[in-house]
C-alpha cells in the first residue's frame, strides 16, 4: 500500500486471479462458441457496471444514463465497421455507392462529414476514449460545479438518455434510426462474423476488461479513491481540507463513462451492430442492476454481477419466458432490500465465513481479507452503504434544493 | 467599538471583513458587520443564539455567499473564491460537530488532509512517504492521539473527535484557523487540555473561535466580539465586553 | 407560412392550438401531481409511478365491462365516475402495501428506492400482461366523453379534454387544501421538516408515510383512469409516461404544488408552440433539451426558496 | 390449412390439382423408402430424423414487442398444427422450437444463431420489427438459415436468407393513393408517421407517387416519437391544411392516442373530411383502439378479417376455435400464417429440407389455399399479393369496400421512389 506497485494486496489479488482464470480458462474450456460469444457479450456489460462501482459506489453519483456512453463507443466502433462494410464494390447496386446502405435510402448523396475522420481507425479509438469522457465532462461540469448530485442528477441522466434515443432515431439518415448500424463484417478486412474471430475478439475483450480493472482498483486504491468515500460521507468537510470536490466527481464520471465506451465498442465488435436499443432509459437502468447486484463497491462484483443477471435472463427467458420480468423485478427489490452490497455483501457475510471451516488455515487469505492494511477504505466502507446513503441523503441530494 | 481600530491601517490585519451582508429571502443574518482580525490574534465571537455567529464563519469560509461587502484575507478578496482556494489561501475551518471520516482511521483522516495532492493528478499520484509520515505522527502527538493512529475514527471519544478535526486543521498549517465551539460536549479535563493545545497552536497564527462557555472564552481570548442580530454590538477585551451594558441588556433581556 | 389562411382561420386555429396545450398541461399536472406529493414530500423516487396509472386505466377497463355485462344501459354512462373512484382506492391500497413492504425500509436512501421501485415496476408490467394480455385493452367510453362541443365553425372544443382540464383543476384544489388545511396534510409537512420531532410530539409518522404515499399512488390511478380518454392502455404504457413525469416535478422545483403546476404549464406550452411549429420529433427533443439544460443551470427548478442551510 | 383439397375456382383450381397430383409419386416414394429419403431430404445436418423435422418460432412474447408478435405466434402455431394434422412435411411431422426475442434486437441475432447451430431447425419463422429482421439477417446469411418474416415493411431489402410474406412498401401504398385519387378525387395528402425507418420509407414513396404520378401535392409532413401520446398540435395542423387525405402510418400505443384525440376534436372518421387513410392499423390494433373511436377511416392492406372467400372464413374458424372466440386476426397475423404453409410448399417441391433447394425451389411457389387468396412466390422472395382497401367498422372489423384487379408485383428497390 505504502507503494504504488503493491496497489493489489494478496487476497485481491487471488481473487483476480479466480475471475482470470473463470474468463480465460474455464469459459472457453466448457463453452461452444455459441455460448462464449454471448458471455462474451455479457463480459461487455460489466464495463458499465464496473464504471458504475466507480462513478456509484465510490463516487455517490448514480447515473442512469450510462447507456450513452456504452452507446457512443459502441456506435463510433459501429461508424467505422460500416464504412468498412459500405466499400464501393459492396454498396455497388445503391444510387450512391460507397456511403452505408441506409444513407442512400434516405437519399443523402454523400458522406455527412462527421462520418468522415471515421474511416481512419486511429481516430474512431481516440473516439472511442476521448467522445463520452468530453460529453461526461460537459454533463458533469454543469451539474457538480452546481452542487447538482443524487436524485437530480439520476433524473437528468436519465433524461438524457431519452433525448439522445429520440435523436438517433428520427435523424435515421445520418444514424440508422431505429434499426441501428447493422451488418457490419470486417475489421481491416478481418472477417469479424467467424467463430475464431469471435473467441479472438472474446480473449481480447477480457484483456480490456482486466485492464480497466487494474485501472478502477488503482484508482480506487490511490488517495483519490480514499477521497470518493469521504467526499460521500462529508463532503463539506473534503472542502474545507483544501479540495476542488467538483473536480473529482468529473473526473469520476469521465473515467465511468470512458470504461463504459470501451464495453460498448466491445459490445459492437462482438454482436456485429449498435442500436439505440442500448442508449435508452431502460437498458441504462438494467445497467446499474449489474452493478447493485455484484455489490457497489466490489470492482470484481460488477463482473460477476453482470455475468449472473445476464445469464440468469438468458436462461430464464429460454425456460419461463412470462417469468423472466418478475426474476428481475424481484432481483432488483431483493437486492437493494436484503443485500444492499450484493453479491461481495453476500460473499463476504455468509460464504467466506462457511469457506473458512473447510479450508485449512494456511489458505484463508485467499477467502478473506484480514490483513487491514490491505483493505483501505474498501472493507472499512463495506456494510456501510446503507448508511453512506443516509448521510448522502441528507447532505448533497436535498440540500441543493435550497433546504 | 470600532473606533480602536480607525488607527491601524488595513495592511497589519490578518483579516479585514467590510460592510458584510447575507440576506436570506429578506432576513438578513448578517446585517452591515465589520471585524478586523490581527495577526496572531485569537478572536472569540460570541453572542445569543441567531446571531450570526455561525453563518460569519460560513461567509468567510465560502460556505455561504455574500449578499455584499468584502472579506479581505492578507489582502485577497475571499467572497469571489471557492471553498478550496479559501482553503489554498490559508484559512481552515472546524465544525461544530466534529466533521470528520468516521470509516477511515486516525491516520488516514490526518492523511487525506496533508496538503499535498490535492488536485486530481495529484491524489493519483499520490504516494505515502516519510514526510507524510512524520508530519501525520508529529500533528498527532500534538493532539494526543500520536498512539491511536490506527483506530477507525468512529471509535473516538466526543472530545477525541473534536481533537482530531482540530488537527486536521493544523496538518494543513493555516494562517487563520476558524473553530466553532471547539470544546462544545467536552469534559472538564478534556476542555483543558483543548484549552492548553489551542494556546500551544496559535502561536504563529490567527484564530477566530465561537464559544458559549465563558470560562474558556476568558482562558483564550485576546480580544471578544459580540455579536447581536447580525451586527456587532460590542467588542474589546473579555473584561470590557463583560461590562457593556448593551451586552448585558441583551443577554439578560432574553 | 400563414400567408394562405384568413384571418378567422388563423385566430380559430390559434385558440385551439392554446387549447391544446391546456389540454397538455392538464395531462401533465394529473401525472405529476402524485408524483410530485410522493417524491417532493417524502423524497421517494417511485420508478413505478407510469405502473400505478396503468392500474388505474385497468380497473376503469374492466368497471366498464362489469357495467355493460351485469348493470342496466341507462346507468352506463356514469360507470366512469364509478372508475375513477374504484381507481383511486384500488392503486391507494396498493400503494399503502408497498408502502408497508418495501417503501419504508428504504426511507434512508432515497437512491436505492428508485431501483426497487424500478424493479416493482417490472412486476407490474408483467403480471398486467399475465392477467390482461400482452395487446393493449379497449376502453369503451361513455358517448357523453366522446365527441366536441363546436364554439364557432372553426372552434371545437374536445369534451374529454374539458373533463381532463376540470379533473385536474378539481384534484389539484383538493390536494392543495388537504396538504394546506387537512390533519394528514400537516402532519405531513411536520413529518417531512422534521421526522424525529414529528415522532416526538405524537405524530404517528409510519401512518402519514404510508397514507401520504397511498395519496400519491391514488391520484396516479385517477391520473390513469382519466388517461385511458386520450391514450393507450397496455402493459408497458406507463413507462411512456416517466420520464416527462420526472421532469415535471424536478423542473417544478420538487417540493411546492405550485412549482409543479408552473412548471407542468410552462412544459406543455413550450413543447405544443413547438410542435405547431416543428416537427413532432424535434418539437419533443428541443422541450427535453431545454428543460435539461435549465435545470443544469439551475438546478433547484422554478420554484424554491432561497434558505439558509 | 383446413384442407388443401378445398375445390377452387377456374385456373386456381387446376393449378392445385396439378400440384396435388405432382405430389403423389413422391409421397408413395416417400412411404416405401423412408431411410434413404430420409438422406435426401437431409443433406445439410438439420435437425430432421425419419418423422419429426424442427423448426423454429422467434418472436418477443415479453417486452414492448409483445402486444404485436403474440398474433404472429398464434398463427404460426396454427399453421404448424394442421400441417401436422395433415401429415407434416414430406412424412415428417414439424416439431417446433419456440424462443423470445424479448423486443431485444442482439436477442434476436442470439437466439437466431442459437436455432440454427445449435438447434439445426429447417426454418425459422419469426422477427417483426424491422431493427429485429435487420439484427438477425446477418445470421442467417451467415448460417445459411431460413426466415420466413411476415411483417409489411419498408422494403429495400433482399436477402437469398429471407422469405418476406408480408407486403413491401410501394404494394400497400401506391394501390391505396390511387384508389383515393381516383374513386374520391383526392388532391392534398398529409402524411403522418412515428419517427423511424418504416413510415419514413413509406411517406418518402407515398411523396414521389402523390406528387410525381399523381400530379397531386402533399401539404404536410409530421413524425413523433415512438410512443408519443399528444397529438391536439397535429390535429390543429390538419384542421388548418386542409388536406382531403391523412395518411397515416403511426405504430403501437400511439395509435390509440391519436384516433381517441381525433374524435374528441370533433372529426368525424366516416364524413371523410378528410378522409383518413392508415397503413399501420389492423384489427389487432382496433382492439386497443376501440371500434368506435376509430370507425370510418380507411386502411390499405393485403387482409383483412372479414375477407369472404372460403380460405378465409375456414381459417378465422380454425385460428378462433384455437386461440378463443374473441380473438381478432389482423394482416400481420395471416401473413406470419403464411410462412409455415409457403415452406411445406418449398420443401415439398424440393423434395428436401436443404435450405439451399429450399430457396431455389421458393420463386414460383403458389399458395392457392392462403386466407387472403391465391399468392405466388416472386424471385425477389416477397409475394405477389392483392391488395384491398377496408373501411373500419364499429365493431372493430374492416368492410372491404376495394380490392386491386391484379396481383401486385413486389418491388422492394422501387425504381424513381428512392
Amino acid at each position: 500500500m505504502n507503494k504504488v506497485g503493491s496497489f493489489i494486496g494478496r487476497y485481491q489479488l487471488s481473487h483476480f486471479i479466480i475471475l482470470a482464470l473463470l474468463i480465460f480458462v474455464v469459459m472457453p474450456l466448457a463453452l461452444d462458441s455459441f455460448r462464449l460469444n454471448m458471455v462474451g457479450k455479457y463480459l461487455t456489460y460489466a464495463f458499465v457496471a464496473l464504471g458504475l462501482v466507480l462513478c456509484w459506489g465510490y463516487g455517490g453519483i448514480l447515473s442512469l444514463g450510462q447507456g450513452v456512453f456504452f452507446g457512443i463507443g459502441g456506435y463510433c466502433m459501429a461508424m467505422f465497421l460500416k464504412l468498412e462494410a459500405s466499400s464501393p464494390e459492396n454498396t455497388a447496386i445503391q444510387s450512391t455507392p460507397g456511403i452505408p446502405d441506409f444513407m442512400d435510402w434516405n437519399q443523402l448523396t454523400e458522406l455527412p462529414w462527421f462520418w468522415v475522420p471515421f474511416q481512419s481507425f486511429t481516430f474512431t479509438i481516440f473516439a472511442i476514449l476521448i467522445l463520452p469522457a468530453a460529453f461526461a465532462f460537459i454533463i458533469a461540469v454543469a451539474m457538480f460545479k452546481r452542487r447538482v448530485g443524487g436524485v437530480y442528477f439520476a433524473i437528468i441522466t436519465q433524461a438524457i438518455a431519452a433525448i439522445l434515443t429520440i435523436l438517433i432515431i428520427g435523424q435515421q439518415g445520418y444514424t440508422g434510426g431505429v434499426n441501428g448500424i447493422t451488418d457490419l463484417r470486417t475489421l481491416h478486412g478481418w472477417d469479424i462474423r467467424t467463430d475464431e474471430a469471435k473467441t479472438i475478439l472474446y480473449f481480447v475483450n477480457g484483456l480490456l476488461l482486466f485492464g480497466c480493472l487494474f485501472v478502477a482498483r488503482y484508482i480506487i486504491k490511490s488517495k483519490l479513491g480514499r477521497l470518493l468515500v469521504a467526499m460521500r460521507e462529508r463532503e463539506d468537510r473534503v472542502r474545507f481540507s483544501g479540495y476542488d470536490v467538483s473536480a473529482f466527481k468529473i473526473f469520476i464520471f469521465c473515467a465511468a463513462a470512458t470504461i463504459s465506451a470501451i464495453g460498448g465498442a466491445m459490445f459492437t465488435l462482438q454482436v456485429g451492430f449498435m442500436s439505440p436499443t442500448f442508449v435508452g432509459t431502460g437498458p441504462s437502468i438494467e445497467m446499474v442492476i449489474f452493478c447493485a447486484l455484484g455489490g457497489r463497491l466490489a470492482i470484481l462484483g460488477a463482473v460477476y454481477g453482470a455475468l449472473v443477471v445476464n445469464w440468469a435472463k438468458t436462461s430464464f427467458s429460454e425456460s419461463f419466458p412470462e417469468l423472466w420480468l418478475f426474476a428481475m423485478g424481484a432481483l432488483f427489490i431483493g437486492v437493494v432490500m436484503a443485500f444492499p452490497n450484493g453479491l461481495a455483501g453476500l460473499y463476504q457475510t455468509y460464504i467466506a465465513p462457511w469457506l473458512q471451516k473447510y479450508v485449512p488455515e494456511k489458505f484463508h487469505w485467499i477467502i478473506t481479507n484480514r490483513n487491514p492494511e490491505e483493505s483501505g477504505a474498501e472493507i472499512a466502507v463495506a456494510g456501510e452503504t446503507a448508511s453512506e446513503d443516509e448521510k448522502k441523503s441528507k447532505a448533497g441530494e436535498l440540500s441543493h434544493a435550497g433546504n | 467599538m470600532l473606533e480602536t481600530n480607525k488607527h491601524i491601517g488595513p495592511k497589519d490585519f490578518v483579516l479585514s471583513i467590510e460592510g458584510l451582508t447575507v440576506s436570506f429571502d429578506g432576513f438578513k443574518a448578517v446585517n452591515d458587520l465589520s471585524l478586523y482580525v490581527e495577526e496572531q490574534e485569537i478572536r472569540v465571537i460570541i453572542g445569543p443564539n441567531g446571531a450570526g455567529k455561525t453563518t460569519v464563519l460560513d461567509l468567510i469560509c465560502g460556505r455561504t455567499k455574500a449578499t455584499e461587502g468584502s472579506i479581505k484575507f492578507k489582502g485577497k478578496e475571499l467572497t469571489k473564491m471557492n471553498e478550496h482556494q479559501i482553503v489554498h489561501a490559508g484559512v481552515g475551518r472546524k465544525f461544530q460537530n466534529p466533521s470528520i471520516y468516521e470509516d477511515l482511521t486516525v491516520f488516514e483522516n490526518l492523511e487525506l488532509s496533508f496538503p499535498r495532492g490535492r488536485n486530481v493528478w495529484g491524489a493519483l499520484t499520490f504516494r505515502r512517504d516519510k514526510e507524510v509520515i512524520d508530519k501525520v505522527q508529529e500533528v498527532a502527538d500534538m493532539i494526543f492521539l500520536g498512539d491511536k493512529l490506527d483506530m477507525p475514527a468512529d471509535l473516538l471519544s466526543h472530545g477525541q473527535k473534536q481533537w482530531l478535526e482540530i488537527g486536521m486543521l493544523l496538518i494543513q498549517d493555516p494562517e487563520l484557523l476558524m473553530l466553532d465551539e471547539p470544546v462544545a460536549g467536552m469534559s472538564v479535563s478534556e476542555r483543558k487540555q483543548t484549552a492548553e493545545l489551542l494556546n500551544r497552536i496559535t502561536k504563529d497564527r490567527s484564530v477566530l473561535v465561537i464559544e458559549h462557555d465563558m470560562q474558556f472564552v476568558a482562558d483564550i481570548a485576546h480580544r471578544v466580539t459580540v455579536l447581536h442580530q447580525g451586527q456587532v454590538l460590542s467588542e474589546g477585551s473579555m473584561e470590557r465586553v463583560q461590562n457593556d451594558p448593551k451586552v448585558i441588556e441583551v443577554y439578560l433581556g432574553h | 407560412m400563414f400567408a394562405d389562411y384568413s384571418m378567422a382561420e388563423l385566430t380559430s386555429i390559434f385558440a385551439m392550438q392554446g387549447f391544446a396545450g391546456l389540454i397538455l398541461f392538464s395531462v401533465f399536472v394529473l401525472m405529476a401531481l402524485g408524483l410530485a406529493i410522493i417524491f417532493g414530500q417524502m423524497g421517494v423516487i417511485n420508478m413505478a409511478h407510469g405502473e400505478f396509472m396503468i392500474l388505474g386505466a385497468y380497473v376503469t377497463y374492466l368497471t366498464s365491462n362489469v357495467f355493460s355485462a351485469y348493470l342496466p344501459e341507462s346507468i352506463y354512462g356514469s360507470y366512469f365516475f364509478i372508475a375513477m373512484i374504484l381507481a383511486f382506492f384500488i392503486t391507494g391500497a396498493l400503494g399503502a402495501l408497498v408502502e408497508w413492504s418495501i417503501i419504508r425500509h428504504l426511507y434512508k436512501r432515497p437512491l436505492d428506492t428508485l431501483l426497487a421501485t424500478w424493479g416493482l415496476s417490472l412486476i407490474m408490467q408483467q403480471i398486467y400482461r399475465s392477467v390482461f394480455g400482452a395487446r393493449e385493452v379497449g376502453v369503451t367510453l361513455p358517448d357523453w366523453l366522446m365527441g366536441s362541443y363546436a364554439i364557432t365553425d372553426m372552434i371545437e372544443v374536445p369534451i374529454n379534454g374539458i373533463f381532463v382540464m376540470v379533473l385536474t383543476i378539481v384534484i389539484t384544489i383538493a390536494v392543495a387544501l388537504m396538504m394546506q388545511r387537512s390533519r394528514l396534510g400537516k402532519q405531513t409537512r411536520a413529518v417531512v421538516q422534521n421526522r424525529p420531532m414529528a415522532a416526538a410530539v405524537g405524530i404517528n409518522t409510519e401512518k402519514v408515510d404510508r397514507l401520504t404515499f397511498a395519496l400519491g399512488c391514488g391520484i396516479a390511478g385517477i391520473a390513469g383512469s382519466a388517461f385511458t380518454m386520450i391514450g393507450s392502455t397496455g402493459p408497458t404504457a406507463g413507462q411512456l409516461y416517466i420520464v416527462d413525469t420526472f421532469l415535471v416535478v424536478v423542473f417544478g422545483g420538487a417540493s411546492s404544488l405550485i412549482g409543479t403546476v408552473a412548471s407542468a404549464f410552462t412544459i406543455s406550452q413550450a413543447q405544443s408552440t413547438m410542435e405547431f411549429f416543428l416537427s413532432g420529433s424535434m418539437a419533443k427533443v428541443l422541450t427535453l433539451l431545454t428543460v435539461v439544460i435549465i435545470l443544469m443551470l439551475r438546478p433547484e427548478g422554478l420554484f424554491s426558496l432561497k434558505m439558509r442551510r | 390449412m383446413h384442407s388443401g383439397t378445398r375445390p377452387k375456382t377456374g385456373n386456381l383450381r387446376r393449378r392445385s390439382l396439378l400440384k396435388n397430383l405432382l405430389a403423389i409419386p413422391a409421397a408413395l416414394a416417400l412411404a416405401h423408402a423412408p431411410s434413404t429419403l430420409a438422406d435426401a431430404a437431409n443433406t445439410t445436418g438439420l435437425a430432421v430424423t425419419a418423422d419429426t423435422v424442427k423448426v423454429g418460432i422467434l418472436h418477443s412474447v415479453t417486452g414492448t414487442m409483445a402486444i404485436s408478435e403474440t398474433g404472429s405466434v398464434q398463427a404460426e402455431k396454427l399453421a404448424i398444427e394442421q400441417i401436422n394434422a395433415m401429415g407434416g412435411v414430406l412424412g415428417r411431422k414439424i416439431e417446433f422450437i419456440q424462443e423470445d426475442g424479448a423486443s431485444d434486437w442482439p436477442t434476436f441475432a442470439e437466439k437466431s444463431k442459437k436455432l440454427l447451430v445449435n438447434d439445426k431447425v429447417a426454418a425459422v419463422f419469426g422477427c417483426w420489427t424491422s431493427a429485429s429482421r435487420k439484427a438477425a439477417l446477418p445470421v442467417f446469411e451467415q448460417y445459411n438459415g431460413m426466415l420466413y418474416y411476415p411483417t409489411f415493411y419498408e422494403g429495400l431489402e433482399q436477402s437469398p436468407n429471407v422469405i418476406y410474406t408480408g407486403q413491401e412498401a410501394t404494394q400497400q401504398i401506391l394501390e391505396g393513393l390511387d384508389w383515393a385519387d381516383k374513386t374520391k378525387g383526392a388532391k392534398k395528402y398529409f402524411l403522418l408517421g412515428s419517427d423511424y425507418i418504416w413510415p419514413r420509407t413509406s411517406n418518402k414513396i407515398a411523396r414521389k407517387h402523390i406528387e410525381n404520378v399523381l400530379g397531386d401535392k402533399v401539404v404536410g409532413e409530421e413524425y413523433y416519437p415512438l410512443g408519443h401520446t399528444q397529438f391536439n398540435s397535429v390535429i390543429n395542423k390538419i384542421k388548418l391544411k386542409k388536406p382531403d387525405v391523412v395518411f397515416i402510418s403511426v405504430v403501437g400505443g400511439s395509435n390509440v392516442a391519436f384516433y381517441k384525440q381525433l374524435k374528441a376534436a370533433g372529426i368525424d372518421m366516416s364524413k371523410e373530411k378528410p378522409l383518413f387513410l392508415t397503413i399501420s392499423v389492423t384489427e389487432d390494433e382496433i382492439l386497443g383502439i376501440g371500434g368506435e373511436n376509430i370507425e370510418g377511416i380507411y386502411a390499405s392492406m393485403k387482409y383483412f378479417q372479414s375477407l369472404p372467400n372460403d380460405n378465409n372464413k375456414a381459417f378465422v374458424e380454425a385460428f378462433k376455435k384455437k386461440w378463443g372466440k374473441d380473438i381478432v386476426i389482423g394482416d400481420v397475423t395471416q401473413a406470419a400464417y403464411l410462412g409455415p404453409w409457403l415452406w411445406k410448399a418449398a420443401v415439398e417441391k424440393a423434395g428436401s429440407f436443404d435450405i439451399d433447394k429450399v430457396r431455389e425451389a421458393s420463386p414460383g411457389i403458389e399458395l392457392t389455399t392462403a386466407p387472403e387468396g391465391y399468392v405466388k412466390v416472386h424471385p425477389n422472395h416477397h409475394l405477389w399479393s392483392k391488395t384491398r382497401i377496408g373501411q373500419a367498422q364499429k365493431d372493430g372489423q374492416y368492410k372491404v369496400v376495394y380490392e386491386s384487379k391484379e396481383l401486385i408485383e413486389p418491388n422492394p428497390f422501387p425504381e424513381g421512389y428512392q
